[in-house]
């Protein structure tokens, strides 16, 4: 098959999925069978285009030109490829906890929640082979219009209330900044590709840069820059595999990848760091990263904690872009990828926990590690990773950074690192530590009650191993062990990414 | 000198008939006000040398519309409400747009003057070359069915629709015709007799108007009105229900639209001589007579609708479910 | 021989056919006239702007009068686009009239209807194709007394319809009287009516102070006739409480029709060289698009009746097409005439999705809405899909729109209105998603029994999204057709 | 100014009066008759400017006669005539509409008819939201 056929299979795999899922929605398990082809086959193409590109191939494609100039089409470069492999990868495995988590909780209106999951990885898929802003800007709204029913997915009026948040937040920045900045860089240049190098250097004035990056970050409201970061806490009421989708697979992930492509293929990372246009956004992710990271060692629910770690662990992401050096985007995006992989783990071990004792607070998980060996374990490895300790691949980025950092001069940006990788251990380690060593074995914690249908009630019990079902257990034993994968494969991601970073 | 004194006389007496209008709250006599402002203006327009204009404006302004307004009133109300909100912004925004046109006249050409604009482009082609290209001598009928005749159809499709849009309002509400004689001047025998006398001069001069247009003021419209006039007095005295029998109100729909179809109708005949839409020239053996023909006939149409509507919109709002009864007055 | 006539063909046909119409004694057959009659038009509109685009203008002479003497017809891309526009909505809107009317108006005006609203639409088509000052009132007149007889035609479902058609009649009327005075004006320090000639004319008339106050008063009178903030009080209970076919009719072509012939006086007549005319964008236009775009919003949020919330949003939509003229740029100018098309796809959607609510209750309010995600799905799909559009969601027209609106500001260098223009579609976000809220995560009430509406409505709603959609995607024809447009206006060549 | 200007220019003035006297009979009255009437003497008002610029000094009617004499302009004369129609056509609606709106509001009055209309509003917004 050409390049241009493959590259144009990659969104007609979920949409087709999409419309299968849809007409076998009365079978529940052909309609699964159906949600995990699609994952495994839209993989399959996605690797088919890696080699491609590894052979030294640009597949592209013009879908369609919709205004003069202006054109939907997709392209593949080294950055969006890594995106596409994350997204396409994690789908499987989401897929699969997805499939135990909503039977386990028999969840209504499934048929609709995988339809918009299929379209949500089309979006994201889109998202990473967008040749040019314009399209990256369709499927990112896409993205947002098609997850909004998963977080409303229980319908009660706080899932409603938290919809309004998600969807008037992420589509009040797209549509009221990012809009205005693809618009102005279209007046400027008169194009949108991405090109290496950018495509500002030379039509905007050095002074009025900064305003337009500043559209730009703020109007990527799904890299969750403060003060535009409550949806994704918001988000937080919506099932555990939506969470683990918008925080690993696609949606956080998508943002933070746009805004590497804006500082890489629009801005450039010389014309960035030869202004000094992203100077203030370095302060501003800083802030958020520490901000963030503070907020979350406040909070007990185990999913908001979460939640705010992601918040402030995009940051890094965007931390890495307003470096402007060549280390500086290789750490980010070295980052989507290892925090994806931590994170997913993480919302995986939460869903399961919740899945097996329908708790949700963290003063009510003490000792149920030791119920829940395998899922504690994952949560551990995971937590290590966006920690960013050896031998898990975050710990790679982290140093990617701090060497950015190192090389920008900012020294003290290698503190801001230090001292949130402290943080990290002390809103994470401390469930685990718990699950394994709090309480007594004689009653659940502050005699809280246990929601219906839990499975672990009483002391004795809890010596026994109770695990979630399986499909939910796979799942973050799968990813945690990619965590470490990581680790030692990282030089094959570096050499993925170098051409981008190099001149 | 004496031409200048009229003029300020009539417009003085325009402005004191608008200001009593304005402070009257007695409907019946703002109603009466309006149409001496529209019989004035009328006289103004004469003295203007707009003879056919004033003579629309007499059958228009203080004909149609004043009957029209007194049967309104029967069926609502007689007096207006006292004032009840503030009046300083109306004031404020009318006294700015005043000032406005007063300040738009300070470049205007003087009144009468001959070298204005409007009197050495475009119209004295009119002037000059009525007598050749039309060969009629009122250039006002010329220029109203040939030279502008496409306004002239626009003109008619406007009162049609207003007359359909009042079937469509009033319709619903029209007392159906019960066979009862609901006479409002049964007694009044003088008036019976004098309006029998009177309705066969005011048709023929309806008539008159109507095919004299080419030659004097007057014209379909002004001949429309006139022949309405004739029913609505034949009514007036008689009664509604005989003025239906005379003429029903199905047939008065039909020449409504047959008027307007004439008119059209006379501008596609041009087609098929190859001539474009309304270029009456093709319908003769010369261009003039052809010209001429084509005026006679999309007057005539003029006439048919304009009738027709001041018939049908009397008919709709004298058949209103409360009559007008002249002990009311 | 047909083609030269097409010009006259196209409004002569509605002429010619309304009084034809009102020989019809049954409304099946006055419906049936009325949509030949308009597909016809539709069919010479289509045949007219691919004319234009091939060979630049056309004149046509009526009675074969030169121009000045006579009255013209000239057609060139500004207008031909416009008649396309009106053309093809007031096709769009006669299948689903049928049923729609046959609930909304009483029996016994049924056949009268079409005959009106023929009226209304060959006024509409009068207005835009002339190129006669004079001409353009006498048909704008004959639409605009259609439109306040098809308004007040609401009354036998909201007697409030009355009212508003007198509002309209009205305000509608003063306006019409200050256009008539501004023509007046102008032709006296001319002496000519013709717009081409005018044009010529008015060269060298830049200080004239009667010249001047024309300027004024015509643009105030097409303002108020196309409900320029704040001349807009009439129009949110006219379109509130007109019938649902006649609100889809009105909204998606009136409005249009005056700012076309907003543009044609500013630019073609005035000219750019007439220097009031910038002064007059950037002082006046410029602050009341802003002021409508927000007050406008900010007002649908807070109404309770959908149609009338929609009705606000027009007004602020046709802030959105003022702003454009008030750039004064082929850009501006070509978000202008595309927002004109689009917005009549979009409003046209939206509205006829609520015509069929009302169908179905009675009323379409916030409250009569609820749970009908379930009970019409259809019909409340249609109102997303042109919901979505009217936000600017990427891939509806409306998308479209706002790009280029920004583009153009931006353009100018006055970004802070690009931010304000997302700003407003930002509110517009609030109140389509009160309707989507309550139709879709709401539970309908007890007792309440609805059906899908009847497909006559749904194909056409359909036909409408299926046009904001694919003029979304692929706005190449419009682009091209809405810039050569902009550059006839400006004068600019191609 | 001089005085010619002056006499040149007050049949306009008082043109001018006499239309904003009208206008101002339309938007500061309530009741829907009188607003009619306003119209109409704006429109009448109107209709007097036009006339106003078609004339010549010493011109007479443009009706030809066969000798060489000063015409009035026609123009103005064929397009208020269009006008008059218009203005009566509105007329007719406006009071149509008038007996409507009397028969479903038992009220000629803007203000009153304006009040019931927001009292229904209210009326309905409360027992849809009670619903």
């Amino acid at each position: 098959m050409s390049d241009a056929g493959l590259l144009t299979l990659s969104l007609l795999i979920p949409l087709a999925g999409a419309l299968l899922i849809g007409l076998t929605g009365r079978h529940p398990n052909l309609r699964e069978s159906v949600t995990l082809a699609t994952a495994v086959l839209l993989f399959a193409t996605v690797v088919a285009l890696l080699m491609r590109l590894n052979a030294g191939a640009l597949p592209a494609v013009v879908l369609h030109e919709v205004m003069p100039g202006l054109s939907l089409a997709l392209a593949v470069e080294p950055l969006g490829m890594m995106f596409g492999l994350i997204a396409s990868g994690l789908w499987i495995v989401n897929s699969i906890y997805s499939i135990g988590y909503m039977r386990g909780n028999k969840e209504q209106h499934q048929t609709r929640f995988y339809i918009c999951f299929a379209i949500a990885i089309l979006a994201a898929v889109g998202v990473a082979f967008a040749a040019n802003m314009f399209t990256l800007f369709i499927f990112y709204e896409v993205l947002t219009v098609s997850t909004y029913p998963l977080v409303i997915h229980k319908e009660t009026p706080e899932a409603k209330a938290s919809g309004r948040t998600y969807l008037g937040l992420l589509l009040g920045t797209s549509i009221g900044l990012q809009m205005v900045a693809i618009i102005w860089t279209w007046v400027a240049t008169g194009t949108l590709d991405f090109t290496k190098g950018g495509i500002l250097d030379g039509k905007i004035a050095a002074g009025v840069a900064p305003f337009l990056l500043a559209l730009y970050m703020f109007g990527i409201g799904k890299a969750a820059l403060m003060p535009f970061h409550r949806w994704l806490p918001a988000a937080m009421v919506a099932p555990t595999p939506v969470s683990a989708l918008l925080h690993a697979v696609a949606v956080v992930k998508a943002g933070v990848f746009t805004v590497m492509k804006v500082a890489v293929y629009i801005f450039g990372v010389d014309f960035l760091a030869r202004t000094g246009a992203a100077t203030w956004l370095m302060w501003v992710a800083a802030f958020t990263l520490l901000t963030a990271s503070l907020v979350a060692l406040g909070k007990d629910n185990l999913k908001a904690r979460l939640a705010y770690s992601t918040v402030s662990q995009l940051s890094y992401v965007t931390l890495g872009a307003a470096l402007a050096t060549s280390m500086g985007v290789i750490g980010g995006s070295m980052q989507i990828a290892m925090h994806a992989m931590g994170k997913i783990t993480l919302f995986f071990c939460a869903g399961a926990i919740y899945t097996a004792t329908h708790k949700t607070e963290i003063s009510d998980m003490d000792g149920l590690g030791r119920a829940m060996p395998f899922t504690y374990g994952a949560f551990l490895i995971g937590a290590l990773s966006i920690i960013g300790l050896p031998p898990m691949g975050g710990s790679w980025s982290k140093w990617y950074l701090i060497l950015a950092a190192a090389d920008t001069g900012h020294l003290i940006m290698i503190g801001v690192l230090m001292v949130s990788s402290l943080l990290n251990v002390a809103y994470l380690l401390p469930v685990v530590g718990r699950g394994f060593f709090a309480g007594s074995d004689a009653a659940p914690a502050h005699g809280a009650v246990p929601a219906a249908g839990a499975q672990v009630t009483t002391g004795s019990r809890l010596r026994r191993i109770k695990e979630a079902p399986l499909f939910c257990v796979i799942p973050p034993c799968l990813t945690a062990a990619g965590c470490v994968v990581l680790f030692f494969y990282a030089d094959r991601l570096y050499r993925l990414l170098e051409p981008i970073a190099k001149p | 000198m004496i031409d200048t004194t009229i003029n300020f006389a009539l417009l003085l007496f325009l402005a004191a008939t608008a200001f009593s209008i304005l402070r009257r709250t007695t409907l019946f006599s703002v109603v009466m006000l309006s149409g001496v402002f529209s019989f004035v203006s009328a006289l103004l327009l004469v003295h203007l040398d707009a003879v056919d204009v004033a003579f629309t404006e007499a059958a228009v302004g203080a004909g149609i519309s004043t009957v029209l307004m007194l049967s309104t009133l029967a069926l609502t109300a007689r007096h207006e409400a006292p004032a009840s909100r503030s009046r300083a912004l109306p004031l404020i925004v009318v006294f700015l747009t005043g000032l406005a046109l007063i300040y738009g006249t300070l470049d205007m050409p003087h009144f009468g003057d001959p070298s204005a604009p409007v009197h050495t482009h475009v119209a004295p082609r009119y002037i000059t070359a009525t007598a050749t290209e039309i060969g009629i001598p009122n250039i006002v009928t010329a220029v109203l069915a040939s030279y502008r005749g496409f306004d002239t159809l626009g003109e008619t499709t406007v009162i049609f629709t207003a007359g359909i849009g009042v079937l469509l309002l009033l319709a619903g509400t029209i007392r159906e015709p019960t066979g009862l004689r609901i006479t409002a001047m049964d007694h009044h025998l003088v008036l019976r007799v004098v309006t029998k006398v009177l309705i066969g001069p005011i048709l023929l001069f309806a008539l008159y108007v109507q095919f004299h247009g080419d030659y004097g003021p007057g014209g379909g419209f002004q001949a429309g009105v006139i022949f309405a006039a004739a029913f609505i007095i034949y009514a007036l005295v008689f009664g509604l229900e005989a003025a239906r029998r005379a003429v029903p109100g199905r047939a008065v729909r039909w020449i409504l639209a047959a008027g307007v179809l004439m008119y059209g109708g006379v501008g596609v005949v041009s087609f098929f001589f190859g001539k474009n839409y309304l270029d009456y020239s093709a319908l003769g053996a010369t261009a003039t007579a052809g010209q001429h023909l084509g005026i006679l006939l999309v007057e005539f149409g003029v006439g048919m609708t304009v009738s027709a509507v001041m018939v049908s919109t009397y008919y709709a709002f004298a058949g209103q479910n409360r009559p007008i009864g002249d002990e009311e007055w | 021989m047909i083609a030269y006539h097409l010009p006259i063909l196209q409004i002569v046909v509605p002429l010619i056919a309304a009084p034809l119409s009102a020989f019809c004694r049954r409304a099946g057959m006055a419906w049936y006239l009325a949509l030949i009659i308009c597909a016809a038009s539709f069919a010479i509109s289509v045949a007219l702007l691919v004319r234009v685009l091939d060979e630049g203008h056309i004149s046509y002479l009526l009675g074969n009068w030169a121009a000045p003497w006579g009255i013209e017809y000239r057609i060139d891309a500004v207008n031909a686009f416009v008649l396309l526009i009106i053309s093809g909505m007031g096709t769009m809107v006669l299948p689903y009239a049928r049923v729609s009317i046959a609930d909304e108006i009483e029996p016994h005006n049924q056949a009268l209807f079409y005959t009106c609203y023929l009226l209304c639409f060959a006024g509409l088509l009068g207005m835009v194709i002339t190129g006669d000052a004079f001409n353009a009132f006498v048909f704008m007149e004959i639409s605009s007394l259609a439109t306040y007889v098809l308004v007040a035609l609401g009354a036998k479902r909201d007697r409030r319809a009355l009212s508003a058609a007198f509002t309209y009649l009205v305000m509608g009327t003063i306006g019409a009287t200050f256009f008539v005075i501004g023509i007046g004006l102008v032709y006296m320090v001319t002496g000519t009516l013709n717009m081409a000639d005018l044009a010529a004319r008015l060269q060298g008339l830049e200080q004239n102070r009667t010249a001047l106050v024309a300027f004024a008063f015509i643009v105030t009178g097409i303002g108020l006739k196309l409900a320029l903030f704040p001349m807009h009080l009439w129009l949110p209970n006219a379109y509130a409480f007109a019938p649902s076919a006649v609100t889809v009719f009105i909204a998606a072509t009136a409005t249009k029709a005056a700012v076309y012939l907003m543009l044609r006086f500013l630019f073609t007549v005035f000219g750019t060289d007439y220097n009031v005319l910038g002064l007059t964008l950037t002082y006046m236009f410029t602050p009341l698009a802003l002021a409508a775009m927000f007050a406008a919003s900010t007002v649908a949020i807070f109404q309770f009746e959908i149609k009338r919330m929609l009705a606000y949003s027009s007004v602020a939509q046709l802030g959105y097409t003022v702003l454009g003229i008030s750039f004064a740029s082929v850009t501006g100018l070509t978000a202008t005439m595309i927002h004109l098309f689009n917005h009549a796809l979009m409003k046209g959607a939206l509205f006829m999705a609520v015509g069929a609510i009302v169908l179905r209750h009675g009323a379409a309010t916030i409250d009569s809405v609820r749970g009908l995600g379930r009970t019409m799905p259809w019909t409340m799909a249609a109102f997303v899909a042109g919901g979505l559009s009217l936000i600017g969601v990427p891939l509806t027209v409306g998308f479209i729109s706002k790009w280029y609106l920004v583009a153009a500001s931006l353009e100018s260098g006055r970004w802070p209105i690009a931010v304000l223009i997302v700003l407003s579609s930002l509110i517009g976000v609030i109140y389509i998603w009160r309707v989507i809220e309550a139709a879709y995560l709401e539970k309908p009430p007890e007792g309440r029994t609805a059906r899908e509406a009847p497909l006559s409505m749904l194909i056409p709603t359909w036909g409408l999204v299926g046009a904001n959609i694919y003029f979304g995607i692929d706005a190449e024809l419009t682009s091209r057709v809405a810039g050569a447009a902009a550059r006839l206006l400006l004068w600019v060549a191609p | 100014m001089s005085l010619d200007d002056v006499l040149g220019l007050f049949n306009y003035w008082m043109v001018i009066v006499l239309m904003m006297t009208g206008l101002y009979i339309v938007v500061s009255r309530g009741n829907l008759v009188k607003k009619i009437v306003g119209l109409n003497i704006f429109q009448t008002s109107v209709f007097l400017l036009y006339i106003s610029m078609g004339k010549v000094s010493g011109g007479t009617a443009p009706i030809l006669t066969g000798k060489p004499e000063v015409y009035s302009n026609p123009l103005p004369h064929v397009l208020i005539l269009t006008a008059i129609v218009v203005g009566v056509a509105t007329t007719a609606l406006g009071l149509a509409l008038v007996v409507r709106i009397k028969n479903a509001y038992g009220s000629i009055e803007e203000d009153e008819i304006q009040t019931m209309d927001l009292v229904a509003e209210s009326e309905a917004e409360t027992t849809g939201h009670r619903r």
